[in-house]
């Protein structure tokens, strides 16, 4: 890379030294995936990290070059270049920063070819279109449209496309012209390079229904401790009495004590039981 | 169970329930009569109206399922 | 019914359900015993294992929750 | 219920279930202690599997609700 | 679940629920009595409506219908 | 229920529920501990078999059933 | 589920859940803290609604239900 050096330009000189510096000033130094992310959209995106994150762009060579230049364990990043990297830099941890990522992702238009991630709806109502070829178009993509009022109108929600399905080059034109946005877009983690190690996206992924269900799970079983151990607590005192009163009652009635507070309970299952023999008999 | 079940068959037969009467019955069923156990049962069911007892039990497990659906 | 609850005061005695047995409780009881009935009520228990019987109807409440439902 | 309830403190306690032991657990609470109700229940119990008692539903059993809905 | 049977019997009798009761009953019942145990009691039950607890307890068995439904 | 957690906590990890692991975890969390419900929580578990209480369901109040309705 | 546990105690205890005080809790059990279960549990709490979680485990004890239903 040495020749390389010499012949660098002073512009490039200065990113190399930018990327270098900025991955030593941030905690978490990461490369995410831009590939297929329209300029708006992307724009809406960076709106969404201020604050959280940055995001830089740069050629992919001279991004190698840094990360060669700075060397040590951080130098592996390198690997993970790939088509449209983007540098991201925060000081959050790679979690946070996954998750960030995730809710920062936004709806865009279908290209011919996508696979629609759920069922694509077209719902019934006035669209802003003039009566013209429009209307005969929509049709031709199954959709009910007709002339109301000197106005196109969708006269009825119809489900065009099923999850799964892939939109092809007429449904893509509609479900575009109907500004309906189905698929959806976001910045693709790569790597994250975080005080001192590389953590890939599939060990970031977190399932939040899962830890919800943890949650209700240790509640119950706190729950369940208390007072199966007769230890009181605000939360549980009610049902410790509860259960003792219930646990009282069964030895009496099972037990046949024949006191005030049982005795109703003890007809009734004296009926109970004689009830059942008497199907029997009957 | 035999003590209250005794109460049970003086009810059915519209006696009314003493202490000689269930002692009687059990007595009659061979059984070693607990006179303590006579004693409570008849003390027991001092005022209470057994023809609803037996009603409400009949009930009691139907009458979790209308909650329930 | 009382034949039904003679018979529990015996089953619970650990005594063996007869029709003498059954003559006596009900006799004590003051109840004109009808004679058939006991015999009928022997019959049809015989080989009842009424222990069984009494502890599935502890969830036969089942039965009755469908038709309220 | 304080008579049953001085039984499971007893049984709870791993302690033998006797009058005098109930007796003075209700004097204890500062309970006129009735004799009868004692000794009935003392005799109630005899023989009685306290643990399996316990877990044995006073109320029938509602398992029913859910096959109704 | 000693400590919350002595505070059951103290309610039903209409005494009060002190340290004192509690320990006095279940010392009576020949329990070595943990001190602690009693105070976490006493502080739990402040402002528990015992009488509305047990009342509670009663469907308990019901449990079973909500999901179901 | 902070004091029951900090129980968790242990039996999950497997070491033993002292007095000095469950104040050493609330204290960690900055909370101010009770010694009392603390020494109360490590008499109340004395003897019980964690995994089984956990396990165990404590059917809570029955607001559920109205709720299912 | 020693992460949750611990995060409940913050929870309880009106504190803030942070991977500080996560780890101190931990630690001070005496568990080797494993910093990235940690930042995860962190992460995946921030959307989950604790209190909520909570109230469903007072009705969760009825889990069994659904199966029949």
């Amino acid at each position: 890379m040495a020749l390389f050096t010499t012949h660098l330009p002073q512009w490039k000189k200065d990113e190399v030294e930018q990327i270098k510096e900025l991955s030593k000033e941030y905690k978490l130094t990461g490369l995410v995936d831009l590939h297929g992310i329209p300029a708006s959209q992307l724009q809406q995106m960076r709106r969404d990290l201020r604050g959280n994150a940055v995001l830089k762009m740069s050629r992919n060579t001279l991004i190698e070059h840094s990360f060669g230049e700075l060397g040590g364990d951080i130098e592996g990043v390198k690997k993970y270049l790939d088509g449209q990297s983007a540098l991201i830099y925060t000081d959050a941890d790679p979690f946070k920063l996954y998750k960030k990522l995730q809710d920062t992702m936004t709806k865009m238009v279908a290209k011919a070819g996508d696979i629609a991630p759920e069922d694509i709806v077209v719902p019934k109502g006035p669209t802003a279109f003039p009566p013209g070829p429009i209307v005969g178009t929509l049709q031709q993509a199954g959709i009910p449209a007709a002339i109301e009022g000197g106005k196109v109108v969708i006269r009825d929600t119809k489900t065009v496309v099923k999850a799964g399905e892939e939109i092809n080059a007429k449904m893509a034109d509609v479900l575009g012209k109907l500004d309906i946005r189905p698929i959806d877009v976001g910045l693709s983690l790569q790597i994250a390079f975080y005080e001192g190690s590389f953590f890939e996206p599939s060990v970031l992924a977190v399932d939040e229904t899962e830890y919800f269900n943890n949650v209700v799970l240790a509640a119950q079983q706190a729950f369940n401790l208390s007072v199966n151990a007769a230890y009181p607590t605000a939360t549980t005192a009610e049902a410790i009495i509860g259960k003792a009163v219930r646990e009282a009652r069964n030895m009496a009635v099972e037990a046949a004590i024949y006191e005030k507070d049982v005795v109703d309970l003890i007809i009734g299952r004296a009926q109970r039981d004689a009830l059942a023999i008497n199907s029997i008999v009957e | 169970m035999e003590y209250i079940y005794a109460a049970l068959i003086l009810h059915n037969a519209g006696k009314e329930i003493t202490e000689e009467a269930v002692t009687g019955i059990l007595g009659a069923a061979g059984i070693e009569v607990n006179d303590n156990r006579v004693k409570a049962l008849i003390a027991a069911l001092d005022g209470v109206d057994i023809a609803e007892a037996i009603e409400k039990s009949a009930v009691a497990a139907v009458a979790a399922a209308p909650a329930a659906a």
